[in-house]
């Protein structure tokens, strides 16, 4: 089989400008992928389905990914010119940017016919809160439907094109998006003989006072 | 012919009707409240303490309270308080020891990771099971008095294992014996003899790095 | 596309029975068939919509086992996620903490030792006819058997348990194998009660068939039910015996070779319908199948160590990167995908559950067919509620 | 609970027996009956259904204290064994399914997840222990017990059926007029259940309140 | 009607009807009549009563022997109070009716179920003088009550409104009545060959024994065991026993009729069930299996109702054996299992069952053609029709993948 380089290049000959990147894999995996463009990704997983010595028909793995906005702080060294004339000084100056984070879908697909793969397509959408539409390709691969329903409970990434985007498993009704790395749960503090971390924080919240005062929890 | 494929199903219930009256691999009912069952040796269900000395089961725990396990549990139900003393463990070494040391059975998987990581042999998987109860609190938070069971009980459910547990723990008690010995000769100092655990890695404290992929 | 105008749910809990308007049969009838129903092997629950007793239309309701098995993975360290791996498919164990190790040892470029390999595949080989015996008994439960095929099942289940817990120390959820090896070496008793059992399996599988595979009603029951179109099958991602049944060769352990598994004679059995019998038979077929590779294994069982000896228990950081390990588990592909950011967690934890993504076709096998079929086409599917809500 | 002390007295239910009161006899006759002829709800979660399901199999025979009658229908079942994590979409249906059931009625929660949510407490749609909604007779620690513990738990059961006075303040829940045997269902909110718990039944256990943790 | 006991026979054979008289002697002449009538109910109700709790426990054990283990047998010695302790929590257990139910129906509906799976025992010859009503139709007047049972079925299913039910009730009927037909034709060759519709009769013409070894049995004829295994299994049908227990299918439709009836009511429907079933089976050992009669001459010493008790006991041994091994047919292949091969099967019997009637007078060599006439009349529809039943049914072989 072609490496992902070959494929890429072989896609690009085939679709202009189609806007498809190589995301190396640094681990000993080596299980590069395929950062596609919304617009085209359709066609573009089409063609790797039907090309003959391609042959991708089976779609293995759907699964989300999310890269929440990232507060980065970049340092510079700036050679300062001392005002009293001295030698120049090195400023170490920060700043801040936020680095948007995005929902990611990605796509496994083996060839069945072919017994070649994995191929890893990732789609990214433009933002985490309002612009999550991506395109869904349930039309090309059918074992896409359930799992793209569930990227979409869980993580909240829109597939346009879907026959039946409704959550899956949480309840309909259900607001949040709980796979999110930023999802916070509800707030319904029990007593915990073994609290660690998180629910530690809550103990102490939830029992401001440390005396063993043998007093029932708020509902 | 039409019916061949029932008659043929019913000779084989027919056989084994009669064979539960004469055949053992056709009978396999371990009557339980009567016959318990034969516990592998392997067999894990919750975790107890180990202790030295069944006369003095708190002054003799091999635990001294490092907190591995705790951090390690998957389902985090295990508690530990460290004591803010030192007390002689059974070697006669002074240590610090479990002032809260609690497992919650309720939430234990009885995954033995526990088991695993503890450096000290201090904890090691029990095998009881008849623990039913109508307490849903009181009984199934097991504290540091019913966690603690004689290295006796542990080797009566885990003979082999226990056998290299304590030749194990000889050995290494002998070599900090002779490395104190000779410390103390070359220094005439005493030192710490016992290996330091490392403290392990907290559990997701970071902020996630970059996408590895971008 | 078959699934299409259901709007979502009003009253997700209990039986929202509500009647459909069809213009040429008058009211339909729509029945929930779950969570709580005694054939759906679980908490998996079905809207069905009836014409008589015909199926017109079955939507599945999932998320009733969805007990966050991928959030908590990323919560916890690499080593803790093994145990959680149990509980997916509680039924097959071994073949989820292979599959799981297998994901992770690509991660991190481990390397596992012959004997630990051997070991794997004679566990693996042991979950599957632990997998498919059970199967197939549940299926004839839910054919209408008074139990007794699933007891003679559960039979030849407890001895398969038997090794399992003096091996692991646990019946079900053995938490056996490590990133780098397995967790304990199996003794010389121990492989030769593995023997024992797979002498004996024979026979327990001749009696099997003698109570079923030639039984008329089984037969009227299942030929020519729930059949499934080797096309359809590929782009829907069905795998394991439900793929095979369609006449579609296509098994990791001949596809991808991992382990050991070239090194074994077996062979793949392959349906021509696509139907409930051939998807009983395929695993009754893979099963003896699976004997002969336990025999090999057996006789073939290098020495040496079973863990290798570079691979780290605590502490256990994984470059940054990502990686998708599969094997062939009994249900079908079962794979881990895992995005490592370097730290003593997983960054992305994921699970590909064979049984949840096997169901994407229910639907199309089950319209047309009645109650009592779409009984049977859901047990000969063959999903443990644990893997496909997680 | 069967820890507290019983409205009559051993000593005195003796002497009612050997007076023949009508009363001891009956309530005897009650309880042997519905202790012997416990039929569970056919009705499974998760990886401890299965566990029940072995329970009634062949090894260990659940039939031999009459209860392999599996009812798959909530009207005809006595108890409810809770076998497996009950997630927050679930708990609904099972309190429902409890509602259905006809008294007198006995809940079993059989293993971590059913009794505190277990390992996969921590989950964002797991029920910290179906106690939360209905009331438990029997908790069975375990991941996942084995099938003795269940068999251990049911005559756990037996024993504290068998122990029941039909009247006073430990007679069972349906012969008593003060408890509303009816739980009420939770609805799905839009984070959570609500309400998350039913304060009628599930009355949280004197704090213990861990503020020294380092 | 007061049979007063024969004084001929062996003392065991009249015991109960002497025991009856002697009670009876003591009362007063015109409570003599209505007494006589209650101790046959309160008796049958008993026997059969203690029949059904001890069937229960006889199935659920020998389900367990079958596979592989015990069975109920902690309560009380080898478990033999279990039925009474399921009585016991039966009667005491909450009856729940569903709010929108119809109340009377699913009142009426276990009762009347009873009732009428009782009615048939009325006209059964247990034993050689113990018939407790003679009547000149009774196999009519068997098959007319238990045909009304499908009624009570179906009043459930109704009542209930739960949609399990309701699916349960539209197969009760569809199967109920299906099955009604190759029942009744099943036994039409007895009533012609006895001519008589009255059970007594219809044993009589039963006795006897060629060589005081081989009964006369019907089920030893070509076309009796013909219509015996027809009239078996549409009964199996008629007491919706596994393989045709559809509308309680415990894998597709919850508990079907049943799915709303807690308690007592719960157990009246468990009851009905086995009395249908010893009902049927009763007839079967009348119409078939020679009644209350001995196998060989020289085993006559064994009182004749011993004798029914016993084959009574023979058939329903095996419809548990049958329900501890066969999956379940669904309902068209149920309905066509009726149409299209035992109403055809049961037709060509009569004609068989014509044949042999005709040719009772052949003798010497020609009973070897009768026999073997008749075998054929019986074997060939069986073969060819059964063929055309299981088409496109069978065995398969499997090819493997190449690599």
């Amino acid at each position: 089989m072609d490496t992902v380089e070959q494929l890429r290049d072989r896609l690009l000959a085939r679709f202009p400008g189609a806007g498809i990147t190589v995301v190396a894999n640094p681990s000993p995996a080596a299980q590069h992928s395929l950062l596609l463009t919304a617009a085209t990704a359709r066609d573009l997983a089409l063609f790797l389905r039907d090309e003959p010595g391609l042959q991708f028909d089976q779609c293995s793995n759907v699964t989300g990914v999310d890269w929440p906005d990232k507060e980065i702080v970049d340092t510079t060294k700036v050679t300062l010119p001392d005002p009293a004339g001295g030698p120049p000084k090195v400023v170490e100056q920060k700043s801040k940017r936020v680095e948007p984070g995005c929902l990611e879908v990605v796509y496994h697909l083996y060839s069945i016919a072919l017994r070649h793969g994995p191929v890893i397509l990732r789609l990214r959408t433009a933002n985490r809160t309002d612009s999550v539409t991506l395109p869904s390709l349930t039309p090309v691969w059918r074992s896409c439907e359930f799992q793209e329903r569930e990227v979409f409970d869980l993580f909240g990434v829109v597939f346009a094109g879907h026959p039946d985007l409704r959550r899956i498993l949480m309840w309909d009704g259900y607001q949040d998006h709980p796979m999110r790395r930023d999802y916070v749960e509800p707030d319904s503090y029990e007593w915990e003989p073994t609290p660690h971390g998180e629910v530690l924080a809550k103990a102490r919240q939830h029992y401001p006072a440390p005396a063993a005062a043998p007093e029932a929890p708020k509902p | 012919m039409l019916g061949t494929g029932l008659i043929k199903g019913l000779a084989v219930t027919a056989k084994n009707l009669v064979g539960s009256y004469h055949d053992p691999a056709r009978y396999t009912t371990l009557e339980y409240p009567e016959v318990k069952p034969k516990l592998p040796e392997a067999y894990r269900n919750f975790p107890f303490l180990v202790t030295e000395n069944a006369t003095d089961p708190m002054g003799t725990l091999r635990c001294v309270a490092c907190q591995i396990c705790e951090k390690e549990c998957p389902p985090q139900c295990i508690y530990i308080e460290k004591s803010k003393d030192k007390k002689p463990d059974a070697a006669g070494k002074p240590q610090i020891y479990p002032a809260v040391f609690a497992i919650d059975t309720s939430v234990c998987m009885s995954c033995q990771i526990c088991v695993e990581v503890c450096p000290f042999d201090a904890i090691k998987m029990d095998q009881e099971y008849e623990i039913a109860t109508t307490d849903r609190f009181g009984a199934l938070l097991l504290n540091r008095e019913q966690l603690a069971k004689p290295n006796s009980y542990y080797h009566q459910i885990h003979p082999t294992e226990a056998v290299e547990v304590d030749a194990r723990l000889a050995e290494e008690r002998r070599a900090a014996e002779e490395k104190a010995k000779a410390a103390a000769a070359a220094k005439s100092a005493p030192k710490s003899a016992a290996p330091a655990p490392k403290p392990p890695a907290a559990p997701s404290a970071e902020a996630p790095k970059p996408p590895p992929a971008a | 596309m078959s699934v299409s105008d259901l709007t979502p749910l009003s009253a997700p809990g209990g039986s929202t029975v509500r009647a459909v308007h069809d213009e040429f049969h008058g009211d339909l009838l729509e029945v929930s068939m779950g969570p709580h129903h005694p054939s759906t092997h679980g908490v998996f629950r079905m809207i069905v919509t009836l014409d008589g007793e015909t199926i017109v239309k079955l939507k599945p309701v999932f998320g009733y086992l969805h007990r966050n098995h991928e959030k908590l993975g990323e919560n916890t360290t690499y080593l803790a996620s093994m145990p959680y791996t149990d509980r997916l498919d509680y039924l097959n164990s071994m073949t989820n903490n292979w599959a799981y190790a297998v994901a992770v040892e690509k991660l991190a470029g481990l390397a596992v030792p012959e004997r630990a390999e051997y070991v794997r595949v004679i566990l693996a080989e042991l979950t599957r006819l632990l997998n498919h015996s059970c199967l197939a008994g549940f299926l004839m439960q839910d054919c209408g058997c008074s139990g007794t095929p699933l007891m003679y099942a559960f039979r030849e289940r407890e001895k398969i348990l038997d090794l399992f817990e003096s091996l692991s120390g646990s019946r079900m959820m053995c938490n056996y194998q490590r990133f780098g090896g397995c967790r304990v070496d199996p003794s010389a008793d121990w492989l030769a009660g593995a023997q024992r059992l797979t002498d004996g399996y024979g026979a327990f599988l001749d009696e099997f068939e003698a109570l079923l595979t030639g039984n008329e009603i089984l037969m009227a029951r299942t030929q020519g039910v729930g059949r499934l179109s080797s096309a359809l099958a590929i782009s829907a991602g069905v795998t394991g015996p439900a793929l095979r049944a369609t006449g579609v060769a296509h098994d990791l352990r001949k596809v991808d070779g991992y382990g050991v598994y070239p090194r074994f004679d077996f062979r793949v059995p392959l349906g021509d319908h696509g139907d409930t019998y051939d998807r009983y038979m395929i695993r009754i077929l893979e099963m003896r199948e699976s004997l002969k590779i336990l025999s090999q294994a057996l006789a073939g069982l290098p020495g040496g160590p079973i863990m290798d000896p570079k691979a780290k228990l605590r502490g256990f950081r994984p470059k940054a990167g990502e990686a998708y390990g599969r094997i062939e588990g009994p249900k079908g592909e079962i794979g881990f995908y895992l995005i490592s950011d370097g730290s003593a967690n997983p960054y992305r934890y994921r699970v590909r559950p064979p049984s949840f993504i096997n169901l994407t076709i229910l639907e199309d096998m089950c319209l047309g067919r009645t109650v009592a079929d779409a009984v049977i086409i859901l047990g000969s599917v063959d999903i443990v509620l644990g893997e496909v809500d997680r | 609970m069967s820890d507290a002390a019983p409205a009559i007295t051993q000593a005195e239910r003796d002497d009612l027996r050997r007076n023949g009161i009508l009363l001891t006899s009956l309530e005897e006759l009650y309880n042997w009956g519905r202790s012997h002829s416990v039929w569970p709800l056919n009705f499974g979660l998760a990886c401890c259904a299965i566990e029940m399901i072995a329970a009634s199999m062949a090894r260990y025979d659940i039939a031999r204290f009459g209860s392999e009658v599996f009812r798959p229908s909530p009207r005809q079942a006595d108890l409810l064994i809770v076998s497996g994590t009950v997630t927050k979409k679930m708990a609904p249906q099972v309190v429902r399914l409890w509602n259905q059931m006809p008294e007198p009625k006995y809940c079993i929660a059989m293993g971590a997840c059913a009794i505190s949510g277990g390992p996969f407490k921590q989950g964002y749609n797991v029920l910290k222990g179906i106690d939360r909604f209905i009331p438990v007779d029997i908790y069975i620690p375990g991941c996942p017990p084995r099938p003795e513990a269940l068999l251990h738990g049911l005559v756990q059961l037996q024993a504290k059926i068998s122990g029941q006075p039909l009247t006073g303040p430990d007679a069972p829940r349906h012969l008593r007029t003060d408890i509303e045997c009816d739980c009420p269902v939770p609805e799905f909110g839009a984070h959570d259940l609500e309400p998350p718990q039913n304060p009628a039944v599930w009355t949280p256990p004197p704090a213990v309140v861990r503020p020294d943790k380092a | 009607m007061i049979a007063v006991a024969p004084t001929s026979d062996r003392f065991l054979e009249v015991a109960p009807l002497q025991l009856r008289d002697w009670f009876i002697g003591l009362l007063p002449q015109s409570l003599r009549w209505i007494t006589s009538g209650l101790i046959t109910v309160v008796a049958i109700l008993a026997v059969f009563g203690l029949l059904f709790a001890y069937l229960t426990l006889a199935e659920r054990k020998i389900l367990g022997r079958v596979q592989n283990r015990p069975g109920p047998n902690r309560t009380g010695w080898f478990g033999l109070l279990q039925p009474f302790a399921d009585g016991v929590k039966a009667l005491t257990k909450e009856d729940v009716v569903p709010r929108d139910a119809d109340q009377v129906l699913h009142y009426l509906a276990p009762v009347v179920l009873v009732a009428l799976s009782l009615l048939g025992f009325a006209v059964l010859p247990f034993g050689r003088h113990l018939v407790p009503v003679e009547l000149d139709a009774a196999v009519l007047y068997f098959f007319a009550a238990g045909a009304a049972t499908e009624l009570a079925v179906f009043m459930a299913g109704w009542a209930s409104r739960n949609k399990y039910s309701l699916l349960a009730a539209m197969r009760a009927l569809a199967q109920l009545i299906s099955y009604e037909l190759p029942l009744l034709l099943s036994f039409v060759p007895v009533v012609m060959l006895a001519g008589t519709l009255s059970t007594t009769e219809i044993v009589t013409a039963q006795g006897g024994w060629t060589g005081g070894w081989i009964p006369h049995w019907y089920v030893l004829t070509p076309w009796g065991f013909a219509g015996f295994v027809i009239f078996m299994i549409a009964a199996l049908a008629e007491s919706n026993r596994s393989p045709f227990d559809l509308p309680e299918a415990e894998s597709e439709l919850i508990a079907g009729h049943l799915t709303e009836y807690s308690g007592f009511k719960y157990a009246l429907f468990f009851m009905a069930e086995y009395f249908g079933m010893c009902a049927l089976s009763g007839m079967a050992v009348t119409l078939f299996l020679g009644g209350w009669q001995a196998p060989c001459a020289w085993l006559e010493f064994i009182p004749s109702y011993a004798w029914f008790a016993g084959k009574l006991l023979v058939l329903l041994l095996g419809f548990m054996w049958i329900r501890a091994t066969l999956p379940r047919l669904r309902m068209d292949q149920l309905t066509r299992l009726a149409w299209k091969f035992l109403v055809p099967l049961a037709l060509i019997n009569l004609g068989t069952a014509a044949f042999w009637s005709l040719t009772a007078g052949w003798t010497g060599p020609l009973q070897l053609v009768r026999w073997a006439v008749a075998l054929a009349l019986v074997v060939t529809p069986f073969v060819v029709m059964g063929r055309r039943l299981t088409a496109g049914v069978a065995p398969r072989t499997y090819r493997y993948a190449a690599s």
